[in-house]
């Protein structure tokens, strides 16, 4: 392979991503800037690819390109309009100009100064010899961990701990929003054309999350990326404009919300009780077991990231008919 | 063979950044967002080119899940939220 | 020392700044989100960059799963912080 | 000879990728904009993935590269469309 025009095709790239990250927070207008930040997802999506990390580009695929952009963009509607540029500045400019242009000064600086210290010390790892301790233990234990994808190894057998954490932190992530309020109003239904799209799209994310799962064991993909994927069926049938969008209701959504905290640590009781250590599997369930947990962790991301999106406590159904049969007979509401 | 797809990732990747400047000059939020199709479809593109390149036969698997939801932010951009109240 | 890696690497570090820069100067809270985001991102891409071991050598699959993680955090993170937007705004607006 | 056959689709979709993006950023309007797109999404990503699946000469791999291709046009019709509308919709006022 020819070294050098592969040293331009990352050069370009490279440019590409800090041009794209400058120009989404050098605007004041909400929308461009949130536009231009999917530009970045996509970007990096090619990057990660490039760096041989396609576990991380499946997930990048999913959420920064997909779930993430579609999560801004409507928070973006929501925002004022921009105003013309000279009316922008007027308020700003009437005491603390100066202040102001110094202050931009000399956070700029001390970013720069951050960069610069981050870069030296990156230098500093890089020229000293790399001590590959931690991947030679991975490779050396990965035929005992149930599975042969390392990364998936990493995250559901050798640091599990972390994992299970991870899950509690998305967990409380949503009771946050929970706490916070009501969903966002729903979409006015789909014309004929994205309904068709709709119609065919969602069965076939549906069926690429099972994939995405079952493939994890082996090859890039697990249950963060199949889980981003059920999610974003989930996100199409909303933008579609349906009032049910495959989450479950009231106390059962709870359920599937917990599920993935639930199983691990009844996993990892369960494991303590037989003798073993907290998740410390027995090379010969570790494949099933890891199956388990990630099913379940699947279905709690899944739930999350749809609630994530929803922005709130959904209506339950049986309420929100009510209330719809209600609205009529008063007004057209 | 390597090197036509590498001249092709670079072709790929011009084609992106023409789309880039599109995305910069607007002028409409509407022609940013075809500029994001476009750029949507080249990564597609160089993902499967580079799975080739690469030997990483996952990336089709990515370029896979790009193209599936290539349609979504089209979707969130346009689609209007009901107003409930009042 | 792999010049891939040291670009990839660096390029981390500027977005990083860039980021945090716009986190901290952006009036707009839905700004300072996405800036926040951006910071992310260049934290991410140093992580692979320090994974990255050459063309055709397997990486280092930990930094793999800190980033994985770390993307479904920040999302959910950012469905959080968007909904705290949220209802800043309707509370300035009740006043 | 399969192997040129295939090295031209590929260079050919990368011209029609080019034309597209060329398009999109010369052309006057919206509505002619959106007409360049669909000549990269539809032919310069088609041709290119015929290339590949001539060269993978794998069929799983193939059925994959087939579903990308008609996962893309789905997207960009629809996209396309839901696009143009809006902007008609803005042209008119609401």
């Amino acid at each position: 392979m020819n070294p050098t025009s592969l040293l331009v095709f990352d050069a370009l790239l490279l440019l590409s991503i800090v041009g794209l990250a400058w120009a989404s927070l050098a605007t004041t207008d909400a929308r461009r800037c949130v536009i231009l930040f999917m530009a970045f997802g996509l970007v990096l999506a090619v990057a990660w690819g490039r760096l041989l990390a396609p576990d991380v580009a499946l997930a990048e695929a999913a959420i920064g390109a997909g779930l993430s952009g579609a999560l801004l963009l409507a928070a973006a509607h929501g925002q004022p309009r921009p105003l013309p540029p000279e009316s922008t500045n007027a308020p700003r400019n009437h005491g603390a100009a100066g202040v102001g242009v110094v202050l931009r000064w000399a956070v700029t600086l001390l970013c720069t100064a951050l960069a610069g210290t981050l870069a030296w010390a990156l230098l500093q790892v890089f020229s000293s010899t790399p001590h590959d301790m931690l991947p030679g233990a991975i490779s050396e234990n990965l035929a005992a961990s149930g599975v042969s994808n390392p990364v998936t190894a990493v995250l559901l057998n050798f640091r599990a701990y972390d994992t299970l954490l991870e899950l509690a932190v998305l967990l409380s992530a949503v009771l946050g929003i929970f706490a916070l309020g009501q969903a966002n109003p729903g979409y006015q239904p789909a014309g004929p054309v994205f309904d068709g799209l709709v119609r065919w799209l969602v069965p076939v994310l549906i069926l690429t999350a099972g994939y995405l799962l079952w493939v994890g064991a082996h090859a890039p993909g697990g249950a963060f990326q199949a889980g981003a994927m059920l999610a974003a069926a989930g996100v199409v049938l909303r933008l579609a404009g349906r009032s049910r969008i495959g989450l479950p209701d009231g106390f059962v959504l709870r359920i599937v919300m917990a599920a993935g905290v639930g199983v691990f640590l009844l996993v990892g009781l369960a494991l303590l009780l037989l003798g073993r250590p907290f998740l410390g599997y027995p090379p010969a369930w570790a494949g099933a077991l890891i199956l388990l947990i990630e099913t379940a962790a699947m279905l709690s991301i899944a739930a999350t990231l749809v609630l994530a999106f929803l922005g709130g406590q959904p209506q339950s159904t049986g309420v929100k008919a009510a209330a719809d049969r209600q609205c009529e007979g008063i007004s057209r509401c | 063979m390597t090197d036509l797809l590498l001249l092709s990732a670079l072709g790929l990747m011009l084609s992106l950044f023409l789309g880039l400047l599109r995305v910069l000059l607007g002028p409409g939020a509407g022609d940013r967002m075809l500029a994001i199709q476009l750029i949507g479809t080249a990564g597609v593109g160089m993902l499967l080119l580079l799975n080739v390149l690469l030997n990483q036969p996952a990336l089709l698997d990515v370029a896979l899940i790009l193209a599936l939801l290539a349609a979504v932010a089209a979707a969130a951009f346009t689609g209007q939220q009901q107003t409930h109240h009042d | 020392m792999l010049t891939t890696q040291i670009l990839y690497a660096l390029t981390g570090c500027v977005i990083v700044a860039l980021g945090l820069r716009g986190a901290l100067l952006h009036a707009s809270l839905l700004q300072r989100i996405v800036a926040i985001n951006v910071m992310g991102a260049g934290v991410f891409l140093l992580l692979i960059a320090v994974a990255y071991r050459g063309p055709g050598l397997a990486p280092d699959p930990v930094p793999h799963a800190l980033v994985l993680t770390g993307i479904v955090v920040a999302v959910s993170a950012t469905a959080l912080a968007l909904a705290l937007t949220r209802r800043l705004q309707a509370e300035q607006d009740d006043d | 000879m399969i192997n040129v056959l295939s090295a031209i689709l590929i260079l050919v979709g990368v011209f029609f990728y080019l034309a597209g993006s060329i398009g999109l950023l010369r052309l006057p309007d919206l509505y002619s904009r959106l007409h360049a797109l669909t000549k990269a999404d539809n032919l310069g990503l088609g041709l290119l993935i015929a290339g590949m699946a001539l060269h993978s000469q794998d069929l799983l791999i193939m059925l994959k590269l087939l579903l990308i291709w008609l996962a893309v046009l789905a997207a960009s019709a629809t996209s396309a469309h839901l696009i143009a509308r809006q902007a008609r919709r803005q042209e008119t006022g609401p």
